[in-house]
């Protein structure tokens, strides 16, 4: 992301496609304006984030990491924003060991009516991730390379 | 009778109706012993019971799933049967427990370092108070506190939680130093950029070798180690601290919730890299968001698989 | 209620001038009461409405400077009998929250305040601490028959995101006691209706329309006493009573009392330790029928 | 009566110094009226209060900081109390108030000489001195007449002091105006 | 794999802050992509066809579209590669309108963006792979949840339509709000007498079975095949032998029972039928108010009732309904005007709702369509109407406008001219909204031929006066405040959700907005849909909604209903968990947390395996994160997918 060197850092969302989701694009129908960095990962429930993808995300060049579920007893499965919650906030307590700053990973509950709120929460983690400014990981274990992937040769890099 | 007299004989009595109980037996030096399988009334006889007896030894259940057989057990190996039972990965019916009180086996590479050359020992005694050790240059003494694992000085269950057969009287918990707990506090006073770079360093000692993965009690996933699959792709053969990092925190997130720290991950690391810190945090966080900790309770269920609508201990956090 | 409970005390500057009979009864119910009143040391004017009109740190650091003052008493929690000095003591902790605010408040001050001191008006402490069955149980004149009309005055619980105190249409904390004290509390509809606060001096005009649509109010619901908990709208109502009647073509003879004079009455208080005789309008006629009225009611009881 | 041409009366400054100092979106106003309906000033308005919102909604400095309304407002608190916006409307009264003083507008003397008098009763016994209040006021008024009728009726309750309560930290309090007066340079 | 990119314009919606040919260019040198375009409105025809024909022409095996929310349009594009020959899961979409164009204006970081955002989506669909769908039997049965008006007219249509219906009404008689109004505006039409028939319909439909005084309880499985738990409350009536001949009411000696039929304003027996066209008529008695239960004799009831239905010792009874589908219709509460101190906080006993002077103006109400005071039963000759009584009103949490208060005032307004010829009404305001067929003239005839006298402001207070009312307010035209004493004050009271509202959306599983309405699947284009498939909502459950709104979202929905089932089967979505058995170790830990029940542990030679039950996997995922060896996976949002993903974010 050359271009934008110094302006954005990376931070990626995952989110719930019932609520979060919507609540993004219920802001985006509202045009409130957020800032660009956030690149949002959709999947259909925050039961199905493993709490290693965010590791994994923090660990590869992520300043950041947002997810988002739907608020506690609205599920869309009844049940899967309550084990997220208890794995999300297991990984954001231990997080800090590994020299990952505690202000780099949040999770929070929108709806999908909620488009100010989520654009609450996006300036907010963005403006808390802009304080942290660039994640150790980088320097500490160097730019990610290419890596071979599982359908075999290396990938075009951007 | 002294009890392990005592325990030996009840594994004679037993091993007829089992396909094996596993226990130690003297190793290729003075310093180690080594699982041992008995199968014959014979084989029992070679059966050891020291402070050397480090491994645990219900890391070796699940490949005998389905058949019957006994095993020996310190009271942290102990945790670690016990949470195979709440998996169903192994069952009670199959297995006789043979309980020992333990008051603590020795961490070699601690004794490694006072002896100078742990190759070199030839002879090694212990009582209440330390370990001796014989050296080319003489008699060795290490006090017990320098000499005991770690997790050994604090250990809170003493005596098998679960067991057929318990001889001996139950010892009282051990009341040193947490030294875990020091070290922990000693990372997370570190600046988070230092402490992963503490982390880069000591990954980069890593050579790949899954000893850590091979001899947790919990990690039964055994050939099917997301470790090395390509479906799923969790991990690259790129030789990196940071694709072995993950790998360890991979490790640890599996092990939340269920990890009895045992410890055996980081003994059985060939390079000493501290990964034990790892689990050692995560188990706290358990701890203090759901009042757990695995290995107590066969019919508990760990708390990453359950929850409660209004939990006691987590807030939501104003955004 | 624990003999223990002690509080900073604040009287404000008009409790030594024009509203003395308030400081005075305020300290002989709580007295009574086995309320501690230990006086700030040398407390100063909190700004009252003048200062906010001319800058908000201004105010801020006026009040602030008595706040500090309780902060060095080692206490957490001022009292204060009038609502004014309330409004400005509230007012100014409530914006110190925002931390530039009390930055700028403290670069005025000699001694800076932390903003830990909670400033609560009598009524507050005497509704929420005593309790009204206590408070029942230690009455020995009750006030039967007394029809009375509770007035607390514009700021007393407004605005409630600053006050928190009772409900800001219709508190009852002060109807509440007064019922306690075996009244006959008439529900007067602008309990909350503004007197003409300060403005008797330069616009007595505006009083004497305020006031006056209180004292008919009053009238209306068959009140023939006021009770009121601030001195600026005692004073409006009672010393102004003639100005209200001369501009108005009224004739109120309405008494106003404090209602801490009231439950120093009932409470058996002696007399002079409440002030009574500070009053413009006698409510002598008022307790004198109130009596008569519980008389008959209580021969009349006997009879039947 | 005058045909308002809406971009020139505009002074964005007025707006965006009146949000600013009050802490109030004042584009949060729908002009229901509650504020006027509840205040019970209005009578002696000559702009009601819902209009004073509608002039800093409409960028109208002179008109807004002229107004005697300013002036006569007791913050009681019914406009911000009632207001289903949520605007804390007396404060913006207040701030408008705060302008007007220190750009000059002074459209109701009295009231403000009364409490100039109040303040400078505070700053120089750091309590307020009732009976020294009227004279001072009396003595820059003029209006010898202010509330003499009320004198025989209260001096015989021994209310009024005849001498002000001097406090030791009354040089603090002096401080307090100094420094003000030296932050806001005047 | 062949991929092609189409970057959509969405006409200026994305092009203004979006350089979509850029992104087009920059998508070229992606791994698979053979060919990637920007077009003009990639979902209009035109658009789609083109992704067909380069499909077609450059041998594609699958596409993103860079466009709208995948929440918009993916089943729109989903269609068009299938169409083009493709499996319909060989698609991705990139968001670049919702969550780039509209939420920023710096065209760089925008470009930027979205060109990730199309890496992203490329990177997924490499390892997407064809998926089926499995298709299942369905129950064709209905549940109506709510038996207002709404309610009534989605279960009359989905009867008519051939559809065994269950209608859940939560009081002992259906008719909801509607019931209870003298007149509709803007014809002036009786409300009884337009509704009553409706009513009678439901009871004596065959197809209808009425379950009223009953809860819905829990609720489970899927579209389809939902099951449904009900809960009949203890009526103490047997109804099954109950004629409604109001004989009991006759002789109950508890007549100081809560009317919640007459909104409170008169007072009923405790066993009682709400209004005489109740339906069902049946009698229940209220256990709060009913000596039997308060002081454990009485018995009067018992002993008169003809038919001998008296059942002291009934308790609830929770039945199951199979059903397919459900249609909500739980309509609306009225605000709690108690929450305006100012108004008197409900001190007054003459601030009345508008609610309660309908009561009061209809015939069958509690004083026989006189208007009277409920203080001292005096004709009233003054009114006063407040409006915005929980409407537009931040401060009491209700900042919307609850849409028909203003018609029923001005309908109010013309009532009492009607009524009370002699009397002068005030309408206090703040604007009119009155956007109907007829709506805006019938507000004009309240002023222009029934003399209500309108005054634009709010009212900040009132307060009795002697024995009238003094209203305080403002006549903002006039910058002026003004002062009415009034005999009479209406407050119009805006609309809330129905209480418990929250609670049944959680049993549905459909979202619901802050204030506790439903939320519809799409604002404009679904909006009886909800995102739970399967479940519908009609009427004012789903926000403020007059009469025809109410009727038309009941009949729509029915069709919506009617439609889900005029197929045989259904099809389930493909994208659910699946277990690789060679990787299963056989922990049971997705089977323990799986909410759905739908992964069973089987034995396969000898070793316990974990398998999934497609039609019953809803494809939360849960289960995925348990299993540590990966033999989980959820299709379409496998780990590989996602780690794709986080590797196409990180690596840039």
């Amino acid at each position: 992301m050359p271009i934008l060197a110094g302006k954005e850092l990376r931070i990626v969302g995952f989110l719930c496609n019932w609520c979060s989701y919507g609540g993004a694009d219920t802001a985006g129908v509202g045009r409130f304006s957020q800032p660009t960095d956030l690149r949002i990962i959709r999947v259909p429930c925050s039961g199905r984030i493993d709490p290693l993808f965010i590791v994994k995300t923090l660990l590869y060049g992520a300043d950041g990491v947002l997810v988002s579920g739907c608020h506690p007893r609205d599920c869309h499965y009844g049940q899967g924003n309550f084990y997220a919650r208890r794995r999300l906030e297991a990984l954001k307590r231990f997080l800090p060991i590994i020299g990952v700053e505690p202000g780099r990973f949040e999770y929070t509950w929108v709806s999908a009516s909620e488009g100010q709120r989520w654009q609450q929460v996006v300036q907010g983690f963005t403006e808390q991730v802009h304080a942290l400014g660039p994640s150790p990981a980088s320097a500490v274990f160097g730019a990610c390379r290419e890596i071979p992937d599982e359908k075999g040769g290396p990938r075009v890099a951007v | 009778m002294s009890p392990f007299e005592t325990l030996k004989e009840k594994i004679r009595e037993a091993l007829p109706g089992l396909d094996c109980v596993i226990g130690w037996r003297q190793g290729f030096d003075p310093l180690h012993a080594t699982p041992f399988f008995m199968r014959a009334p014979e084989d029992v006889e070679k059966l050891v019971w020291s402070p050397l007896c480090v491994h645990n030894l219900s890391t070796y259940l699940p490949s005998f799933r389905g058949k019957k057989v006994g095993i020996v057990l310190k009271g942290c190996d102990s945790r670690g049967v016990i949470e195979l039972l709440q998996e169903k990965l192994v069952e009670r019916e199959n297995l006789v427990l043979f309980g020992l009180p333990c008051s603590g086996v020795a961490d070699l590479t601690k004794l490694g370092r006072a002896a100078g050359d742990l190759d070199r020992v030839s002879a090694v005694a212990w009582d209440e108070a330390g370990f001796t050790l014989a050296t080319p240059r003489g008699e060795v003494r290490v006090a017990r506190r320098d000499a005991l694992a770690d997790k050994c000085l604090s250990c809170q269950f003493p005596n098998a939680l679960e067991a057929d057969h318990l001889p001996g009287d139950p010892l009282p918990p051990a009341t040193g130093p947490d030294l875990g707990d020091e070290e922990l506090a000693a990372l997370e006073a570190m600046a988070p950029a230092d402490l992963m770079a503490r982390w880069a360093a000591e990954m980069s000692r890593c050579i790949r070798c899954y000893a850590c993965r091979n001899a947790c009690p919990m990690c039964v996933c055994r050939d099917h180690c997301i470790a090395q699959s390509r479906d799923p792709h969790w991990l690259s053969q790129e030789d990196s601290p940071r694709e072995k990092l993950m790998f360890q925190l991979i490790h640890t997130m599996h092990l939340a919730g269920r990890c009895v720290e045992c410890g055996e991950c980081q003994r059985a690391c060939p390079v000493d890299i501290p990964i034990l810190a790892l689990r050692r945090k995560m188990n706290r966080v358990v701890r203090e968001l759901f009042d757990y900790q695995a290995g107590l309770d066969s019919q508990a269920v760990p708390p990453l698989f359950t929850f409660q609508v209004e939990e006691a201990n987590i807030k939501e956090r104003k955004w | 209620m624990s003999q223990a409970l002690t509080y900073a005390y604040y009287p404000g500057c008009s409790g030594l001038g024009t509203s003395r009979e308030y400081d005075q009864s305020t300290r002989a119910v709580c007295d009574a009461l086995g309320i501690g009143l230990a006086d700030i040391p040398d407390w100063s004017c909190c700004g009252s409405s003048p200062a906010h009109t001319v800058d908000h740190v201004l105010s801020a650091a006026l009040a602030a400077r008595n706040l500090a003052k309780v902060e060095a008493m080692g206490r957490d929690t001022a009292v204060t009998p009038c609502p004014s000095c309330l409004t400005n003591l509230r007012t100014a902790s409530h914006r110190m929250a925002d931390n530039a605010f009390r930055e700028r408040t403290n670069a005025l001050l000699d001694t800076p305040c932390r903003n830990t001191v909670t400033a609560k008006s009598v009524l507050q402490i005497l509704a929420e601490d005593v309790g009204l069955d206590a408070l029942a149980r230690k009455v020995v004149k009750p006030l039967a028959g007394l029809r009375v009309a509770a007035y607390y005055g514009c700021i007393m619980n407004r605005p409630p995101e600053v006050m928190r105190f009772d409900d800001h249409e219709n508190p009852m904390a002060m109807d509440g006691i007064l019922a306690a004290l075996g009244a006959d509390v008439r529900p007067f509809p602008l309990k909350v209706e503004c007197c003409g606060a300060s403005y008797g001096v330069a616009r007595r005009d505006i009083v004497a329309r305020l006031s006056g649509r209180l004292l008919a109010a009053a009238e209306d619901v068959g009140a023939e006493m006021v009770a009121t908990a601030c001195p600026l709208c005692q004073m409006n109502l009672d010393l102004r009573q003639g100005q209200i009647n001369s501009a108005g073509g009224t004739s109120h003879h309405m008494p106003v009392l404090y209602f801490t004079q009231l439950m120093g009455l009932a409470l058996g208080v002696p007399e002079e330790r409440l002030g009574l005789d500070k009053v413009c309008v006698s409510p002598r006629g008022a307790l004198r029928a109130a009596a008569e009225r519980a008389a008959a009611e209580t021969a009349k009881g006997s009879k039947a | 009566m005058e045909t308002i041409d809406m971009r020139k009366a505009y002074d964005p400054a007025f707006v965006a110094q009146v949000q600013a100092e009050s802490g109030q979106n004042l584009s949060l106003c729908y002009q229901c009226g509650n504020c006027t309906a509840g205040c019970p000033y209005t009578f002696v308005y000559d702009i009601p209060v819902s209009q004073m919102m509608r002039l800093v909604q409409t960028g109208r400095r002179e008109k807004a900081l002229s107004a005697r309304s300013l002036w006569l407002c007791a913050s009681c608190e019914s406009c911000t109390t009632r207001c289903p916006n949520e605007i804390d409307v007396a404060r913006v009264m207040d701030v408008m108030r705060h302008m007007a003083r220190r750009e000059g507008y002074v459209s109701e003397p009295a009231v403000k000489t009364f409490w100039d008098c109040f303040l400078d009763s505070m700053r120089r016994h750091g309590r307020v001195f009732e009976l020294g209040l009227v004279a001072a006021f009396v003595a820059r008024t003029g209006r010898f007449w202010t509330d003499m009728d009320l004198g025989p009726r209260m001096l015989p309750k021994g209310k009024l002091s005849f001498l002000p309560h001097g406090i030791q930290g009354k040089d603090e309090v002096r401080k307090i105006f100094e420094r003000f007066a030296a932050r806001s340079g005047s | 794999m062949k991929i092609g990119v189409f970057v959509c314009h969405c006409g200026s919606n994305i092009e203004a802050t979006v350089d979509t040919a850029s992104v087009a260019g920059t998508a070229r040198a992606f791994p698979d992509v053979a060919y990637a375009t920007d077009v003009m409105y990639s979902c209009s025809e035109p658009g789609q066809d083109g992704i067909i024909q380069a499909v077609r022409e450059k041998g594609l095996d699958g596409v993103v579209v860079a466009s709208c929310s995948p929440r918009m349009h993916e089943t729109t594009f989903r269609r068009a590669v299938e169409r083009a020959g493709l499996n319909r899961y060989m698609l991705e979409m990139a968001n670049i309108r919702e969550h780039v164009s509209w939420i920023g204006k710096d065209r760089e970081a925008n470009t930027n963006k979205a060109a990730e955002l199309v890496r992203l989506a490329v990177e997924k669909l490499r390892r997407n792979r064809a998926l089926f769908p499995k298709s299942f039997d369905i129950t064709r049965r209905v549940l109506v949840i709510g038996g207002g008006v709404a309610g009534i007219q989605a279960a009359l249509d989905c009867a008519d339509g051939g559809l065994d219906v269950v209608l859940v009404e939560k009081t002992s008689s259906i008719g909801g709000k509607m019931a209870k109004l003298d007149k509709t505006f803007p014809t002036v039409d009786c409300s009884s007498c337009i509704l009553g028939p409706k009513m009678v319909d439901v009871a004596q439909h065959e197809r209808i079975a009425l379950h009223a005084y009953a809860e819905v309880e829990e609720i489970g499985g899927y579209v389809g095949n939902f099951e449904v738990k009900i809960r009949k409350k203890a009526t103490f009536v047997d109804w099954s032998l109950c004629t409604g001949c109001g004989l009991c009411m006759e002789k109950c000696p508890s007549r100081k029972s809560h009317d919640a039929f007459n909104e409170g304003v008169g007072l009923t027996t405790a066993i009682n039928i709400p209004f005489p066209q109740a339906i069902p008529k049946k009698a229940l008695i209220d256990a709060r108010f009913c000596r039997q239960f308060l002081k454990g004799k009485c018995g009067v009831c018992a002993k008169v009732c003809p038919s001998g239905a008296i059942r002291y010792e009934m308790e609830d009874e929770v039945i199951t309904e199979k059903v397919g589908a459900i249609v909500t219709a739980t309509g609306f509460d009225l605000f709690d005007h108690t929450k305006y101190g100012e108004y008197g906080g409900g001190r007054y006993p003459d601030v009345i709702t508008s609610l309660q002077y309908e009561r009061l103006l209809s015939a069958s109400g509690p004083t026989g369509g006189h208007v009277k005071r409920p203080s001292d039963g005096r004709e009233p000759r003054t009114v006063v109407f407040v409006q915005c009584v929980g409407s537009r009103d931040t401060s009491v949490d209700r900042p919307y406008c609850s849409g028909f208060c203003c018609m029923y005032t001005a309908k109010q307004a013309i009532l009492t001219k009607d009524h009370i010829p002699e009397s002068q009404s005030y309408v206090f305001y703040m604007d009119i909204r009155a956007p109907g067929k007829l709506y805006d003239e019938f507000t004009r005839r309240a002023m222009e031929e029934y003399g209500a006298r309108y005054v634009r402001g709010r009212v900040a207070m009132i307060y009795p006066k002697g024995d009238r009312l003094l209203v305080r307010g403002a006549d903002t035209l006039m910058g002026e405040q003004v002062e009415i004493e009034a005999d009479l004050v209406v407050l119009a009271v805006g609309a809330e959700a129905a209480a418990g509202s929250p609670a049944l959306a959680e049993k549905l599983r459909i979202s619901y907005d802050k204030y506790g309405f439903f939320m519809e699947s799409h604002p404009k284009l679904r909006p009886v849909e909800t995102n739970t498939a399967g479940v519908y909502l009609a009427g004012a459950c789903q926000g403020p909604k007059d009469i025809p709104s109410s009727v038309g979202q009941g009949s729509a929905a029915a069709s919506k209903v009617l439609g889900l089932f005029s197929r045989q089967k259904l099809e389930s979505d493909p994208q659910i968990s699946q277990v690789n058995q060679r990787r299963c170790v056989g922990c049971g830990k997705c089977a323990l947390t799986c909410p759905f029940g739908a992964v069973k542990m089987i034995d396969v030679r000898g070793e316990p395996k974990a398998e999934v039950i497609e039609t019953v996997c809803q494809g939360c995922g849960i289960c995925a994160v348990t299993c540590p060896q990966g033999a989980v996976q959820l299709e379409h949002f496998t780990d590989n997918q996602i780690l794709a993903e986080v590797n196409a974010l990180c690596q840039s």
